[in-house]
């Protein structure tokens, strides 16, 4: 991989890079987010979900993609956008829905909530309902990595909008000094609530800002999965190896509103009714996959029955589950009693 | 007199002001929305809706999106209004003081003293506040105290909308840095607010009830809280004097002084985390100015020393209650 | 036992930290210096020279210059904290919270409870703080109130090098994030320092003189001021109970209260503006939990509610002085 | 002027631009910095000035070569080292002893100091003894020239220190996604006190990193008063016109210490020495003007010698400027009292 800053990069190529086996977690892991989401935005509509919902529906090519090349060790740092990220990276997606019903068991035991679920044993450092929050603290995880002498890498995953934050490039540049193993990958979904990327990025181009700094940036396509691995391949091998952090914008469609409930009035007529039909990650992986004989088709649907299942069990058990008890409110505010 | 939100007396002052003096400006994150977008614009008036309807009646010169950056807004409000201007700035959430403090307690704060008195900083700094949304541990948290404390800075917090409508008002024309607290829990409450500008004045507190038995003081949202205790009390003849200061930099010291001097009784309530909270710094004053006719220990009555949970059940826990407040002022009123 | 400087101590405990335990790093700006430079490194060791020779001791692996970026220093270092590492981040200035807070107390801060306790944030912020020397608004506040009232910080503010060893150790050591402050007066002051490790707990106060007539607690610098008047007031046959807390949070709240029972006199002294400070909270515990004791009011002994002038008598003036403090005394002696 | 943002600009020409008259204000400007630092220097070790001074010596002609170009009110923000940009912007400068010297008559009554030292009535907005917290104040005061409709420009100077606070970059993006008459002037003096900019600006180069920021980006010398003045003309033309916001980075010497009483250790044998012989932009301007015949060295004599006179009548009537007041303390805490 080209290290010159005054290049934009492209993956070397998005030739079909995935071997089957990896094409089918993929796409179970998409799969998952998927339905999570669409369960979850139901359960929220039924009042069974406390607060705030912002759902990763339409990206899940990119927290898919990304995830096969990590390890359980290795980490990510996700946003207020955070299911997906969390799901990629294999945190349990019972545990998952029982946080976000603010029931025992839930990965943060009810205290986190959707935009601050975690799992730690992952090495999901957290959804972070901050814009801005987590690149900073990525740099960290990686300075770990460096420090203890370990190939993990850590990857901050961001939004258009988080990429206007001071946070995060003051993040990008010192994760250039260090030369920490660090990748800042930002979905460009084109709008931070309802402004659009195109008005406040001033650059117009997330991926030749970051380049400045003097990094390797790439864009993709974040609706392609082949593409999204084939440069997050690229890019990990590129942290793995010691040469530094790494930037990705992938360009991702946003099939429902900043946060459940929102009208979405800045959108244009049809748009999301044209995303959807036109840009849905879920729906090419499948048809190329498919087309390409990577995999059978009955093989997927298998997936989508298991995962349907999973759902449902998770739903199920989530409601079953009791509240917090009243008396964990003072608990673990410290690490060591006092 | 017209019945009106919270959310549309502050719409109204913001209008009205802007309707006035064409150097007011309006500028945040989503103040009109759909900036840059296919679809409308204006599509959000402010998350909160209390900026609706400013972007069509006064233009994008004025009323002025931005990216998310608070240290940009905050800083270019701060600059703005050395220089001509008198912006109404936007922070979502109090919560998000930490990624522009160094603007709003170095900078906008200290400018009027540590230049000598020749430069000027008339802003406002609109943020919201206040748990009970479900929203978890960064946006729900109330840090009044946070700001109270910065000397330079006016520290707004009405409860109701005919305050908040007088008092933003007199955010604007101060020609000090104004940080305005809004707590999302008031946003629907309604009560009588002429249609007319008016100013209310800042560091004269509000008294809700009057009484003699006991003085209650309480910061925001749980002002209301008291009132239901209030009124309960009252019930069984027992009266308090109920006082709202609205703003707590300046602060109506000399009422609360007052009153406690009569009643010989004090408990405050605030939703802040109990450590150096608005709670135990008017507790400290009283305990200093008033001490002699203190009659029983001045009890604080605040939320917990917890980051904010995100569960219904202990985040309820979390805040103060009539409960809790009930019982505090009973401890108060039996103490001999 | 040897004698060494407040400085000395705490680049000591960072030394035997670090040699003690390979995941101890040093991170922040100039704490080598001479990073990219032609001339020496290891040139500053730090703007106060408190981590010189660290750098030769443990390498750049360990002892990390950064550029200007504080929130991207204090984030590392809570990504860090929890991935594996101890990290001891510096703050050159506390006064520089503001363009690194929401790191601070949205992040570090929370991270432990927000996520049901499975993280753990094991991390050590030294900042500076401290009026008197010329430096202006911006470089001479004392703002631990700001981080004593973030629940999930613990602040430790030592008073004497002793004190600052082996609470550094302690904070090296410790599972939360720990803000330790250190006050820039105090660096050339010294006393007897073990060359061993030892580790002081949080949430002990430290009883610098033991009377019966008044209690006084102080924060940080200021402690050395009260100590003049006590040992003033003590020729005179007054006696006094003189408390430093050493934390502000935890804080001994006991050791307060069993003074204050005693005495029934209380006088709290610090260097921070008024509101909502380690004076008026201590000073409403107090109100709420040993009221019946109290025999006069209780006095807050701060600085002035200003941003810190930069002319030496009006920043002397703004500051608490031993002349306001023995003024504080004999009122609260004197009130029958 | 090419808004091209992939090209770092050097301006059009550095053919003499500047006319004697111009000239020799700039060179008043210039040696009135210097003999004013050397002044306050020795004043410092003498004992008469509290506090912390970071003097600006070696990086006049920035200062100067701008402020020719801006009237009195165009608004400049400052750092700590902010003497030049306050002489250079017009201010008075036994005003400005006195502030340093916290004497009553100072510029802010002796309450601000070297690193707060302002004069609004000439547009000098401070200097801040934040770094990077100047950046997002002159975007404000770039807003009230734009909502007002004047043609007044902001320039925010900083060092290349400064190039890395995430306030600085949230700044540069505001102002390119409002159009904002914004200068980002840095003056890369190589060093953010002990640590250099080679080691902590990670890309190596400020103006191109601001440049991927959608802005136009010059590089200048910025010993060279005549580079500078037509860098800053074409910067100053192009906001004036309401083309959008420009980075300057110059590259200056640092002839001091970063404070006064620095011992300097991280900086090489010699390199001060060498730097103070070949890079002095008094000397260089000096002779360049003289040689060029556009002003005659007995001119020059004759403002050095008046500078000379007014450093000294400032430094009388500081030394004997009584200190404010006690009673002043609480005044001006808000403009309003209550
Ligand atoms: C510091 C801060 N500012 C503002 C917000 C409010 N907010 C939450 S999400 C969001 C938009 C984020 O946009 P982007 O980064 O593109 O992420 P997306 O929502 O598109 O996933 C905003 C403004 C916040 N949570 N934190
Ligand atoms: C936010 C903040 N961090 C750190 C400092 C301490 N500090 C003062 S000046 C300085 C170096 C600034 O370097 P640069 O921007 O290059 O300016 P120069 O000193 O070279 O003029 C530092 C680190 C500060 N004043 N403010
Ligand atoms: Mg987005
Ligand atoms: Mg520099």
């Amino acid at each position: 991989m080209s290290t010159d800053t005054n290049t934009l990069l492209k993956p070397k190529s998005t030739e079909q890079v995935l071997d089957s086996e990896q094409f089918l977690k993929a796409y179970r892991s998409m799969r998952t987010i998927r339905a999570f989401e669409d369960r979850i935005s139901e359960q929220f509509m039924k009042g069974n979900i406390p607060g705030f919902l912002h759902l990763y529906s339409g990206q899940e090519a990119v927290a898919a993609g990304l995830c096969l090349l990590l390890n359980d060790d290795d980490y990510v740092i996700s946003t207020h956008r955070g299911h997906g990220h969390c799901i990629a990276k294999g945190a349990d997606v019972v545990a998952m829905m029982k946080e976000i019903m603010a029931k025992q068991g839930g990965l943060c035991d009810g205290k986190g909530g959707s935009m601050h679920i975690a799992d730690f044993d992952k090495g999901m450092l957290g959804a972070n309902a901050i814009v801005g929050g987590g690149p900073p603290i990525i740099v960290g995880a990686a300075l770990s990595a460096k420090t203890l002498g370990t190939d993990r890498v850590g990857v901050a995953f961001g939004g258009d909008g988080s990429s206007n934050q001071g946070t995060t490039f003051e993040a990008m540049n010192l994760a250039v000094v260090l030369k920490l193993p660090a990748i800042f990958l930002f979905e460009n979904n084109g709008y931070g609530e309802g402004t659009h990327a195109r008005y406040a990025v001033g650059s117009k181009d997330i991926a030749s800002r970051a380049q400045g700094f003097g990094m390797p940036a790439y864009q993709v396509d974040g609706t392609d999965l082949f593409a999204v691995y084939e440069t997050c391949r690229e890019a990990v091998a590129h942290c793995r190896a010691g040469k530094g952090p790494v930037t990705i914008e992938a360009t991702v469609p946003r099939f429902k509103g900043h946060f459940e409930g929102d009208p979405q009035a800045y959108r244009g007529e049809k748009e999301v009714e044209t995303l959807m039909k036109e840009q849905d990650c879920l729906v090419m992986a499948r048809a190329r996959a498919v087309k390409e004989k990577l995999v059978k088709a009955k093989d997927l649907d298998r997936i989508d029955q298991e995962v349907a299942e999973l759902i449902d069990e998770a739903t199920q058990a989530a409601l079953a589950a009791p509240a917090p008890e009243d008396s964990e409110l003072l608990k673990n505010v410290y690490s060591s009693d006092y | 007199m017209p019945v009106k939100t919270y959310r549309e007396a502050i719409n109204e002052a913001l209008h009205q002001a802007m309707r006035e003096d064409s150097t007011v400006i309006v500028l945040g994150e989503e103040v009109s929305g759909g900036a840059g977008c296919d679809g409308s614009r204006d599509a959000y008036g402010g998350v909160m809706g209390v900026t609706k309807g400013l972007l069509p009646a006064y233009g994008e010169a004025r009323v002025i999106d931005t990216p998310i950056t608070e240290s940009a807004i905050i800083g270019a409000a701060a600059g703005a209004a050395q220089t001509g201007l008198r912006p109404v700035a936007e922070l979502m959430f109090m919560d998000f003081f930490g990624v522009c403090f160094d603007q709003i307690y170095n900078q906008a704060a200290k400018f009027h003293y540590m230049f000598g008195g020749k430069a000027q900083c008339p802003m406002v700094i609109r943020c919201t506040t206040g748990a009970g949304w479900r929203a978890g541990a960064q946006h729900s948290q109330n840090l009044t105290q946070m700001v109270t404390m910065v000397p330079g800075l006016k520290v707004v917090c009405p409860t109701n909308a005919y305050d908040a409508k007088g008092l933003m008002l007199q955010a604007i024309k101060d020609n000090d840095c104004v940080i305005f607290v809004e707590d999302k829990i008031l946003y629907d409450t309604s009560c009588e607010v002429p249609d007319e500008m008016y100013t209310l004045p800042f560091g004269e507190a509000k008294f809700y009830r009057e009484g003699s038995d006991l003085t209650i003081v309480a910061i925001s949202n749980p002002m209301h809280k008291v009132l239901a205790v209030a009124d309960k009390l009252a019930a069984e003849g027992i009266t308090c004097d109920v006082i709202d200061p609205r703003t707590t930099s300046p602060l109506d010291e000399e009422a609360i002084l007052e009153s406690v001097e009569m009643t010989g009784r004090l408990v405050v309530v605030d939703e802040m985390t109990p450590r150096c909270g608005i709670a135990s710094d008017i507790s400290s004053i009283v305990a200093e100015k008033a001490f002699r006719s203190l009659r029983a220990p001045i009890r604080k009555v605040t939320a917990a020393h917890s980051p904010v949970p995100f569960a219904p059940n202990l985040e309820d826990a979390w805040m103060p209650q009539e409960s809790d407040i009930e019982s505090a002022i009973r401890d108060v009123l039996e103490y001999v």
